[in-house]
């Protein structure tokens, strides 16, 4: 026998250790499976099912109530009547039962029968097709068969149909018993309808043992009522820097009732989307289905969890709560963040691109409407703005308008002249406050003022004919509607101009007069119109405007300044570019005023005037400002949050530029020429929200085309209107695409306010409208306000012709005054219309409607027929309330019917037409010569 | 057996018992879990049933085709209720043709021809089209299922779910 | 001269270190070249006449042995050039026929496979025809038939991979049939009894087919889940099952012979 | 001439003469094992299946359904698997020769002879695996790997093809639903061949080509192997065309032809066409006939066979084997039954219970 081999520890002992370690297996798989089931949005949507479930049962309750329990008794019980009735007919019925049943094998034969005959054909069909063309000798064989065959079909099929008719006879004979039974419960359906919809659904809704075993762990993947839900968008992509992914947004995993109507009031995440009519819905245009949530919200779609979805407080207050309730941090990791609620809006742009302003987004339009105010376009290149004009003052004839000691005032802070000037303030900011820099910054300010004088052409001025009545001119700058650009203290006009406040200190009465006369001839591209003011109204205007003056501003200092800072400037200046030695030689050979024109230089490129104004010497100089043209995809860590502190986004950190543009100097060693250079605009936190809107929806993002809202030639052409129209800020006193402008809010009397031109292109001709916009002429003489001219060249002018008529959906034609076709009676008709009706009281200006108030004053036909389009006259004159809501004009042929029942038969159509045919040959009576009103214009079509 | 005597039998059969139950256990388990990590929670395909708006909608008796190019379903309401009806032709799979004036569906590949039914009557086909699964979802709106497939040859005509009765 | 290059090798550290045995034809060294070499150590040092014959093993077992090697080298090479989504995959089978350098490897791939199967049904024709399944060698067949039918997979799952009508249709009609499994396929007997509250719990989207595929139809997951059972999952099992089948036909008594 | 002949076996094939020619041929075979091995009569096959190959080849249609790149193997398959299977045969007579008159077969004859495994079987199959190397390289020059158009998951081609070592169970989806065709059969397949050194237990025949002695295994695994494996996957490959028409070996697969299906369940046989009372509402009602039928085809057979033919198995395997052995061999003829009861009566399904997918 074989010695035992050693033993080396207890076999038996060891099964602890495996049972133990076991034991501790199975558990940490256990913990596996329910760490994974553990989900929260399984939470959410348990959450939402108790709310659905709520809200469910109320819906029963109601439709409950709602039911007429009487009839339905009374219809129970007529049931149960027809049932007994049924049952007394029992043994009868159970033999039509068993006939029609008889007949069933025999139907079954007959259908197998004509089935196999029928594939038969086919088959034979084939073959013979096949071997005829192949001249296969079987073809007659195969010819044969279908000849066979073909009556044995025909009486196959003869006799299926003879058999399914006596079947139906047979089982309608059965039906007719229970038909009366089937009507009344089909009638009780109908009634229970309702209340058995939305107990259906509660029985969808509500959890139960099923349920819970389909969600339980390990089971979850057979059916479980707890899902994921997503929205996978086909022509939408996620950017993962340079490859690109099929969008899918699984937001209403949580978001469960988004897009449901009826949880409007419900907690978040459950709540109804606010703007269903706009997104989401159907009908709306941004379908859920088409668009998802994230192309607006960004963020990222494919999580289902609350933080890495991104979620983005929209304030501070908001992310405390989240922090408590979800532990919510914002992911560092992730670039497209959720946009915080304020500016959600900047997504719009992406798709909405090449458009004014994006329809329905007024925090966006008005960020956009911001920047071109501010002249933000003019430093900071942003593609798709290019085609803007400066937002200041030219200057290259700045010396025949105000003086250097001026300039140096204005540019310590032009606030101190105007406080609601647009002008930034450029100089003793925050970040040059040492005694060196505010040195610096005089230094630079008055060499600037000797730069812009020295450069400056003379212009020819004319002293006005006289002193001017400053309360005229008072008069005429409110009456004139000078109020639509322009404000005056104290009065709230527009603010597309400067505030007409402080002018007696700044500048000279012939400038002033001359300007008023014709602005282009001390500015060619000023967008301020020539009101074609008389010698007599420039001059009150001059006097009145001059009249006020800003004392404090003329008191103060105006620092001059220092040698050497001036020195000390155009040597650091210099040095970048020449030897010290070279540089010191330079300047010793320079006198005072040389150096100050060569540090206005410097200082002007420095700073960036050039951009905002024309100014000698700079024609071609590039701005100052980075290109914006991509901001809110840039980079965060490219953004330099220096040592302020505030949260690191790109949203914060523009808001926070905007309302210190040099604070993220705080803190740093910089030169003078190192330093941030954005001027300071005082804005309000409204103006930096909306500001911080638009930046964020700069984005180069390449969206799918056929997402984007691509304008076709005629909405093109209307936001080429529209654009110039903002530039010729016609809003300021129109009303017009769905704006008001300034001056109807000041204008108390509607009459009184500049026409409103919602429907112009539908109105007037074109032909006319050119004319009109090159060179106006008065329509309605009881109005002060005067349309300016714009000096439009013709390539604006068709512009605005073709912005009018698309807005208005109509074709472009250049024709000229067309006559409608018309015949010598009902001409007649339409004078006798025209005196009943009274048309010239209103529509004539006489002594008489001058007393009516300009409400009641209407403009003069006889312009009617060069400017008018027939179409429109009949469409008006039928019922002006509709193409323009509150007119005075009255409604003569109210549904269609006619106060006048003896002209043309009592037929307003006709009648319509008539005065206006009337209204296309009239011709203002010449009260000198004692005329009366009579058509003048022969009948065009007559002489034809 | 030296080393069992050393502990009682029992307490030994028991720890034996347990260690071999769990062990077993664990091991199911981890094979149940690879088994339960095939099914993700959710995956990448186009919905197979689609919301067809409201019954009354739909006219009696006029063959819908509204969904035609985008789902491959035509939906029919007749008086008793509604059917969805698959584009495609069971003799190669074209797109058959509604022609109103004649009543009926023409495929243009092959010439084959159904009754608005769905049933075949002329031309090559070996069967009728088939009909999709079609119910009711609880907003009331009609909820066509193309996961389903019903064929008349195989009697699956007189299941419920092939036919919505209104 | 030229004896003594040869003995210069033959007797360097570095030879011997990786032979321990001479070159020669000395019983002991051939012995000796079997059983220290990994390789040839699959057989033992002697084998029965009649097992060594051509005309008895026709050499099947081996082949298939071969031509997995051959396969799993060529398939690791085209490996570099394929990636398994519906994007690139036909794109990338394209290039292999296009311009990739020696993109024949795709053919030898594939002929291989086609030759794999038939070189291992013909070796299990074989063993069945000289009885060699019987005692002691039940197991081993056994484990035979397995590799076959895992060979017969490892084809099916890269017949997918080219992402083309036939790869797709063939794969559909050929996983269709799971759809059918009695109670674990939504189309399979008795799978229509399993609901629970009304739910039925086997559908196109959890039953065995779907695991398969990881989807309803044939699509991107389904490419990505055969490509993976393709080059990963299966041939491991392989490996394994025929690491087990060579050793076992070791321990067996070798090639198979009267006893 | 050629054409007439080329006509004359498209109009005689069909599934039911090439498969029962097929059967004939076999059962000639395995009854004349030494006539079928010898020489001359290999010869004769192999000229008559090259002879076959030279018309067909002349034949478009047929070259190009051979030639395409993925039917290859199994033309290769043919001739391979022709030989070997004439090869083995041959070993065996000769071998049963010997045993007859008491010789040791050739293996054994050799078997105590040992050789060095380094250089005899090394070298062998070291030459072996390089001209395997260049049948290879050459396939490949020669034989470009098959790329269709891109995936279309609407588009499917008619026919849609399994790949052709799997058409042999999708030739039985004619017969049978795809929970038998595609899962039970191969299910029992397998099981089925790992099952087979436990139910064929006999040590004799171990290690060397026999027949004699091992007569009923042989038969069952060669009729297995090449009626039902083989055949089907070439009836699969080349005979069957669009919607799974059988065409002949010459015939143009055209889509439109139109092949009367007129198959009908043993239940309407009964209850229609026999008893004229209409098919019973109730499913095993309805099927009863059917599910006894099964039941007796699986109960029946395997106690009349255990008193009469296979009683000496069952006295050696025992009941346990026993029945594992007559339900695998029943299965097995299922099929053929199955194929037989078609084409006899048109029968679709034994049972047919839709309700349930179960329909055999």
């Amino acid at each position: 026998m074989a010695k035992p081999s050693p033993s080396l520890y207890s076999i038996s002992k060891t099964f602890v250790w495996f049972a133990l370690v076991s034991l501790l297996l199975l558990g940490s798989l256990i913990a596996i499976v329910l760490l994974d089931h553990h989900r929260d949005w399984k939470n959410w949507q348990k959450k939402f099912i108790a709310l659905k479930l709520e809200k469910t049962e109320k819906e029963l309750k109601a439709a409950d109530e709602k039911l007429d329990k009487k009839k339905i008794q009374d219809l129970r019980l007529e049931i149960a009547r027809t049932e007994s009735d049924l049952k007394a007919h029992q043994s009868e019925r159970a033999a039509r039962r068993k006939a029609a049943a008889a007949l069933e094998p025999r139907l079954a034969r007959a259908k197998a029968r004509a089935q196999d005959l029928k594939q038969f054909q086919d088959s034979y069909k084939y073959f013979f097709e096949e071997y005829r063309v192949l001249g296969d000798r079987r073809a007659a064989d195969f010819e044969k068969k279908l000849a066979e065959i073909a009556p044995r079909l025909t009486e196959a099929k003869a006799d299926l149909e003879d058999l399914e008719k006596e079947s139906e006879a047979k089982k309608a004979a059965l039906e007719a018993f229970a038909q009366k039974e089937k009507d009344l419960q089909k009638a009780l359906d109908q009634i229970l309808q309702e209340k058995t919809r939305v107990e259906k659904k509660i029985a969808n809704v509500k959890p139960s043992l099923a349920k819970d075993i389909l969600n339980a762990p390990m089971l979850d993947f057979l059916h479980p009522s707890l899902q994921i839900q997503q929205i996978a968008l086909d022509g939408l992509e996620d950017d993962y820097h340079f490859a690109k992914t099929q969008k899918v947004d699984r937001c209403t995993t949580c978001h469960l009732a988004i897009d449901q109507k009826g949880f409007e009031d419900a907690p978040q995440p459950f709540r109804t989307h606010p703007k269903m009519d706009l997104y989401l819905g159907a009908a709306s245009p941004h379908p859920v289905e088409k668009f998802g949530c994230t192309v607006c919200h960004s963020g990222n779609g494919h999580s289902v969890s609350f933080i890495t979805a991104s979620h983005t407080p929209h304030d501070e207050a908001q992310a405390k709560e989240w922090v408590k309730k979800y532990h919510w941090r914002e992911i560092e990791k992730w670039d497209a963040k959720m946009l915080p609620i304020q500016h959600v809006q900047a997504a719009c742009a992406k798709c909405h691109r090449s458009v004014v302003e994006v329809p329905q987004a007024d925090k966006l339009n008005r960020g956009r409407r911001l920047a071109a105010r501010y002249g933000c376009f003019n430093c900071h290149k942003i593609s798709g703005f290019e085609d803007r004009w400066k937002a200041g003052p030219d200057l290259r004839r700045v010396g025949s308008k105000v003086d250097r000691e001026w300039v140096i005032r204005w540019l310590q802070n032009p606030r101190d002249f105007r406080s609601s000037t647009r002008m930034p303030q450029i100089f003793h900011l925050s970040n040059t406050q040492s005694p060196d820099e505010k040195n610096r910054d005089d230094a630079a300010i008055e060499a600037i003022a000797v730069y812009l004088m020295k450069n400056s052409e003379t212009v020819e001025l004319s002293v006005p004919p006289a002193i001017g009545n400053a309360e005229k001119g008072e008069t005429f700058v409110k009456q004139l509607g000078c109020l639509g650009c322009h404000s005056l203290p104290g009065i709230k006009g527009g603010d597309a101009a400067a505030e007409l406040s402080g002018l007696g200190s700044k500048v000279k009465p012939e400038w002033l007069y001359a300007w008023l006369k014709n602005p282009r001839h001390y500015s060619p591209n000023t967008r301020m119109p020539n009101l074609r003011l008389s010698d007599e109204e420039a001059a009150d205007i001059t006097a009145y405007l001059l009249s006020n003056c800003n004392d404090p501003f003329e008191k103060s200092a105006a620092p001059k300044a220092r040698p050497e800072a001036v020195d000390q400037m155009l040597l650091d200046s210099m040095q970048g570019t020449m030897r010290h030695a070279d540089a010191q030689k330079m300047l010793a050979g320079m006198t005072d005023e040389e150096k100050l024109e060569a540090l206005g230089k410097k200082s002007i490129a420095h700073q960036g005037c050039f951009a905002c104004h024309a100014i000698k010497g700079f024609e071609d100089q590039k701005p100052i400002g980075a290109e914006l043209s991509n901001e809110s995809r840039k980079d965060i860590h490219q953004f330099d949050f220096g040592f302020v502190d505030i949260e690191h986004s790109r949203r914060a950190f523009i808001a926070q530029k905007l309302r210190d543009p040099r604070g993220y100097d705080k803190g740093k060693v910089k030169a003078y020429y190192e330093k941030l250079r954005m001027p300071q605009f005082h804005l309000s936190d409204e103006e930096i929200e909306s500001l911080t809107t638009f930046v964020l929806s700069l984005t180069d993002e390449s969206m799918p085309l056929e997402m984007q809202k691509r304008p076709d030639l005629r909405e093109a052409g209307v936001e080429k209107g529209r654009l110039l129209v903002s530039k010729l800020n016609c809003n300021a006193c129109h009303a017009l695409d769905g704006k008001t402008g300034a001056l109807r809010a000041l204008t108390e009397d509607p009459g009184a306010a500049p026409p409103i031109l919602d429907g112009e292109g539908a109105k007037v001709r074109e032909k006319w409208l050119h004319e009109f916009l090159k060179n106006p002429t008065p329509i309605r003489p009881w109005l002060t306000y005067r349309m300016p001219t714009f000096g439009l060249s013709d390539e604006e002018t068709k512009t605005l012709v073709e912005y009018f008529a698309y807005l208005a959906h109509e074709n472009i034609s250049y024709k000229g005054a067309e006559v409608p076709e018309t015949s010598p009676e009902k001409i007649e008709a339409g004078k006798k219309l025209f005196g009943q009706l009274q048309c010239a009281k209103c529509h004539e200006v006489n002594a008489d409607s001058a007393a009516m108030g300009a409400s009641f004053l209407a403009p003069d036909l006889t312009l009617a027929k060069k400017r008018l389009k027939p179409e429109w006259v009949k469409k008006w004159i039928e019922d002006p309330q509709t193409l323009q809501e509150g007119t005075m004009m009255p409604t003569f042929f109210a549904d269609g019917q006619t106060p006048i029942t003896d002209v043309l038969g009592g037929d307003a159509k006709e009648q319509i037409e008539a005065i206006r045919d009337y209204l296309y040959r009239y011709e203002a009576p010449d009260k000198t010569k004692g005329e009366t009103r009579e058509a003048k214009i022969p009948i065009a079509n007559q002489a034809a | 057996m030296n080393d069992t005597e050393k502990i009682d039998r029992r307490t030994f059969l028991s720890w034996f018992g347990l260690a071999w139950v769990s062990f077993a256990a664990a091991t199911t388990g981890a094979l149940s879990i690879i088994l339960r990590f095939l099914f993700p929670n959710v995956v990448f395909e186009p919905p197979t049933s689609f919301k067809a708006g409201f019954p009354n909608e739909y006219e009696t008796g006029v063959v819908d085709e509204r969904w035609k190019a985008k789902y491959g379903v035509w939906i029919i309401r007749v008086a008793e209720g509604i059917y969805a009806l698959s584009t495609i032709c069971t003799h190669l799979g074209c797109t058959p043709n509604w022609l109103g004036g004649e009543n009926k569906f023409k495929c243009p590949c092959h010439g084959r021809g159904f009754y608005k039914t769905g049933i075949n009557f002329e031309g090559p086909a070996p069967r009728p089209l088939e009909r999709y699964r079609i119910s009711l979802a609880e907003d009331g709106q009609i909820l066509v299922d193309k996961s389903k497939k019903f064929q008349q040859e195989k009697g699956e005509w007189n299941n419920p779910e092939s036919f919505l009765t209104l | 001269m030229k004896m003594n290059i040869g003995k210069f090798i033959t007797e360097s550290q570095l030879y011997k270190s990786m032979f321990r045995h001479g070159y020669s034809t000395s019983e002991r060294d051939r012995a000796l070249s079997v059983m220290t070499n990994v390789f040839f150590h699959l057989h033992p040092v002697k084998v029965r006449k009649s097992g060594a014959r051509f005309g008895f093993t026709w050499c099947a077992g081996g082949l298939s042995f071969f031509v997995f090697l051959t396969l799993v080298v060529s398939g690791i090479l085209l490996m570099f050039y394929y990636r398994p989504t519906v994007e690139y995959a036909y794109n990338d089978i394209m290039a292999l026929r296009e311009h990739v350098p020696f993109g024949i490897m795709r053919e030898l791939h594939r002929w291989g496979a086609h030759a794999m199967i038939i070189t291992v049904w013909l070796h299990m024709f074989r063993v069945f025809m000289t009885g060699s399944y019987k005692p002691p060698r039940e197991f081993n067949w056994v484990i035979g038939v397995i590799l076959l039918v895992l060979t017969m997979l490892l084809s099916f799952t890269g017949y997918l991979l080219p992402w083309d009508q036939l790869a797709m249709w063939a794969i559909t009609v050929g996983s269709n049939m799971a759809r059918a499994t009695p109670f674990l396929g939504h189309e399979g007997p008795g799978a229509a009894l399993l609901s629970l509250g009304g739910i039925q719990l086997v559908h196109a989207g959890s039953d065995v087919r779907f695991a398969l595929l990881g989807g309803r139809f044939v699509g991107a997951a389904a490419l990505l889940r055969f490509y993976i059972l393709h080059c990963v999952a299966i041939p491991t099992a392989v490996v394994v099952l025929m690491s087990v089948h060579f050793w076992r036909i070791r321990k067996d008594g070798g090639i198979s012979g009267p006893l | 001439m050629l054409e007439s002949f080329k006509n004359f076996l498209n109009s005689v094939s069909s599934p039911v003469t090439i498969f029962t020619s097929a059967v004939l041929v076999f059962a000639l075979f395995v009854t004349f094992p030494r006539q079928a091995t010898s020489k001359p009569a290999g010869l004769a096959v192999l000229l008559l299946v090259l002879v076959f190959f030279g018309i067909g080849l002349t034949d478009e249609h047929f070259r190009t359904i051979v030639s395409t790149p993925d039917n290859v193997p199994i033309v290769g398959l043919i001739f391979l698997f022709g030989y070997f299977t004439w090869y083995a045969m041959r070993k065996a007579v000769i071998n049963d020769r010997r045993i007859e008159k008491g010789e040791p077969t050739v293996e054994q004859a050799e078997t105590n002879e040992k050789v060095l495994v380094f250089p005899y079987l090394i070298f062998i199959e070291f030459v072996v695996a390089l001209a395997y190397a260049v049948m290879l390289v050459l396939w490949s020059i020669f034989l470009k790997a098959p790329l269709e158009e891109p995936a279309n998951p609407t588009v499917s081609p008619n026919p849609s093809k399994a790949p052709w070592y799997f058409l042999g169970l999708q030739e039985m989806l004619v017969y049978f639903d795809p929970w038998i065709a595609g899962v039970l059969l191969p299910t029992f397949i397998i099981l089925g061949l790992c099952a087979i050194p436990y139910l064929d237990r006999d040590p004799a025949g171990s290690g060397y080509y026999s027949f004699k002695g091992r007569k009923p295994v042989i038969i069952v695994y060669l009729f297995g192997f090449w009626i039902l494996w083989i055949l089907l996957i070439l009836t699969g490959t080349f005979l069957r065309g669009p919607n799974w028409n059988f065409f002949g070996p010459f015939e143009v697969w055209d889509v439109h032809k139109v092949v009367p299906l007129v198959n009908v369940n043993l239940s309407e046989l009964i209850f229609i066409k026999w008893l004229g009372v209409g098919l019973p509402k109730l499913w095993f009602l309805r099927e009863a006939p059917g599910i006894l039928t099964v039941l007796a085809y699986l109960v029946i057979p395997p106690a009349i066979l255990a008193k009469t033919v296979f009683k000496n198995v069952f006295k050696k395997l025992g009941a346990v084997r026993y029945s594992i052995l007559v339900m695998l061999l029943l299965v097995m003829v299922a099929l053929p039954i199955k194929m037989y009861l078609r084409w006899a009566f048109n029968l679709k399904y034994l049972v047919a219970i839709p309700e349930f997918f179960f329909n055999i």
